[in-house]
């Protein structure tokens, strides 16, 4: 229930955002609106700790900062090479290995890497990616490591024992 | 300094390069072979005539091609691809010279038709003097909506509407059908993939 | 100066208009068209800044989540060579073999 | 404390039309890349750049232009879009490549440019 509430808190703040109008007629159309959404979510059974993970919002915000930071410091690499005269980079694929467990920590590493110049994460196999990397010197797997302690901590973190992962 | 000032050569420069992107897709659409580059490039094409709605402040026309043009039509030409050849049939040049006559012919057309067009923001044009002034002045009492135009269709021209969007239910019915997107088209597809595979 | 930013994300869509023509794989176009709908997208927003309406955002946003359904769309046909193979495979793999999911 | 919220009025839009063509320029850059780099995979990287930070400081930038707090909230929506969006999207089209047998350029590249190594794979 809990996760349906948190549903409509953010759709109710998603609709006030783009519309910016309190007129009431209005405000009932946007309640209908968002009622039709919840069922169509509901129906599709994906309103679940993994659909609707709220509960971990400060962790995730913390780790979304640390990722933009950490995001533009990899971009400087990839512009020089896209601008430097003659064309100095070194592709590689390589295996890393994660130590995230449910989908949803999986999902945040496997995209954190792609969002990330430079690295493009091409297959998640179990708890192993195949990523292709434009640099092969920037891309060996201890490289990896921070963002793949930090996303499981973001994601998994202390409740990783407690709760039992339903895989989809 | 607000940044908008020196707007109005930036605007028609931007207006003058996107037709000309346009009309750069358009060539290419008419001259590649290859039926999937087409498909992204009609995909291209909507996306750089939406933006470019956008500059002429056509903002209702620029969400309806960006949802249907980029959105719903890249889809549809896709799936009909599926039930034919990957690459289109090479023209003879001769028989080419029909279609530009047409098209030259029609353009002719148009750019006459352009001439009896009321000026650019003209009062008195039939746009600004009937109806349509009716609508602007009346609907924030009649109905209260802030988008005037979802006031004309969905509440002026309410029957109108209804029936718009009875024709366009049944040709998205018939479309689909034709497609096949639904089982019949899982063992049509299953089929052939046994029988050949393409790479 | 902000039309001069305009002038620059114009110059960038017309850039990768090249590689969407060029090709040469079908993966390249449809990069191609990607990364044009995320600069369209940027241009739409500076557009609006330029015009001096920014309330022309909302077509901004909508572009972002086209652009990324369309994306998801064409892979999915070119993966599966169909827009319903997928789930009904997956379903009757579930079925007959627990382990099978071999696509 | 008026006089330094005074300058910072003023320097606002000046700023942000200045992030504003900084992001429109890295855009460009990422566009030559795409055009220079050997093959699908390296461009897949060139194109990320536009995706994260050219996006972002542009963003940055029309909003410090922004006349009021819902234009800000939009622009941070349409910010969140892209960065939900972009790395499913290009790991799709990176994940559909390799699955259909695409072979990455691997090891260093030099001078290559002009050579283009890949053919129709329709």
């Amino acid at each position: 229930m809990g996760y349906f509430l948190g549903l409509i808190v953010v759709l109710g703040a998603l609709w006030l955002g783009l519309s910016g109008m309190f007129k009431p007629l209005l405000l009932t159309l946007s309640v209908i609106s968002i009622l039709i959404s919840i069922l169509l979510a509901a129906r599709l059974n994906t309103v679940d700790r993994e659909g609707v993970p709220y509960a971990r919002t400060p962790n995730l915000f913390l780790y979304w900062g640390w990722l933009v930071i950490e995001i533009f410091k990899a971009n400087w690499p990839v512009i020089r090479a896209c601008v430097s005269a003659d064309l100095d980079i070194n592709p590689a694929l390589v295996k890393v290995k994660t130590r995230c467990e449910s989908d949803l920590a999986k999902t945040i590493f496997a995209n954190s890497i792609t969002l990330t110049p430079g690295t493009v994460t091409v297959e998640v196999e179990g708890d192993k990616l195949l990523v292709h990397a434009l640099f092969e010197e920037s891309a060996t797997p201890d490289a990896f490591t921070e963002m793949d302690e930090r996303s499981w901590r973001a994601a998994d973190g202390r409740q990783a024992g407690k709760t039992t992962q339903v895989k989809a | 300094m607000t940044g908008y000032e020196g707007a109005d050569l930036a605007i028609a420069l931007i207006n003058v390069i996107l037709l000309g992107l346009l009309f750069v897709v358009a060539i290419a659409i008419a001259r590649m072979r290859s039926l999937f580059a087409i498909v992204m490039l009609s995909g291209i094409y909507s996306l750089i005539s939406a933006t470019w709605f956008v500059a002429l402040d056509a903002v209702d026309v620029a969400f309806t091609e960006a949802a249907v043009g980029a959105g719903i039509s890249t889809a549809l030409l896709l799936g009909a691809m599926l039930l034919t050849s990957r690459t289109a049939k090479p023209e003879k040049r001769s028989t080419a010279i029909v279609p530009l006559l047409v098209v030259i012919a029609v353009g002719c057309m148009l750019v006459y038709a352009t001439i009896d067009l009321p000026a650019f923001g003209d009062p008195d044009s039939p746009a600004n003097t009937y109806v349509g002034t009716a609508y602007i002045e009346r609907t924030p009492q009649d109905i209260g909506v802030p988008n005037i135009v979802t006031a004309v269709l969905a509440s002026y021209r309410g029957f109108d509407t209804l029936g718009e969007v009875g024709v366009v239910f049944a040709a998205a019915l018939a479309v689909i059908l034709l497609l096949g997107f639904g089982e019949r088209s899982l063992s049509a597809t299953i089929g052939r993939k046994d029988k050949g595979g393409r790479g | 100066m902000i039309g001069a930013a305009a002038i620059a994300l114009i110059v960038a869509i017309a850039l990768m208009l090249i590689r969407a023509l060029r090709g040469p794989t079908l993966y390249d176009r449809v990069l191609a068209v990607n990364s044009l709908g995320t600069k369209i997208v940027l241009f739409i927003g500076i557009l609006g800044f330029v015009l001096g309406r920014p309330d022309f955002l909302d077509i901004a946003v909508l572009y972002a989540l086209i652009n990324f359904v369309s994306t998801i769309a064409i892979l999915k046909f070119f993966r599966y060579r169909s827009f319903q193979v997928p789930l009904m495979r997956r379903t009757v793999a579930r079925q007959t073999q627990p382990e099978g999911d071999d696509v | 404390m008026s006089e330094i919220l005074n300058v910072i009025m003023t320097i606002k839009p000046i700023l942000g039309a200045l992030l504003c063509l900084i992001g429109a320029g890295l855009a460009v850059i990422g566009t030559v890349g795409v055009l220079r780099f050997p093959d699908f995979y390296t461009r897949l990287h060139a194109a990320s750049v536009t995706d994260t930070g050219a996006a972002t400081i542009a963003i940055v930038g029309m909003a410090l232009l922004a006349p009021s707090w819902l234009i800000v909230f939009k622009l941070a929506a349409i910010w969140l879009f892209l960065f939900l969006t972009g790395p499913t999207g290009s790991h799709a089209l990176a994940n559909a490549a390799h699955t259909a047998g695409l072979q990455p350029v691997i090891g260093r590249q030099r001078d290559r440019a002009g050579e283009s190594d890949s053919e129709e794979a329709s």
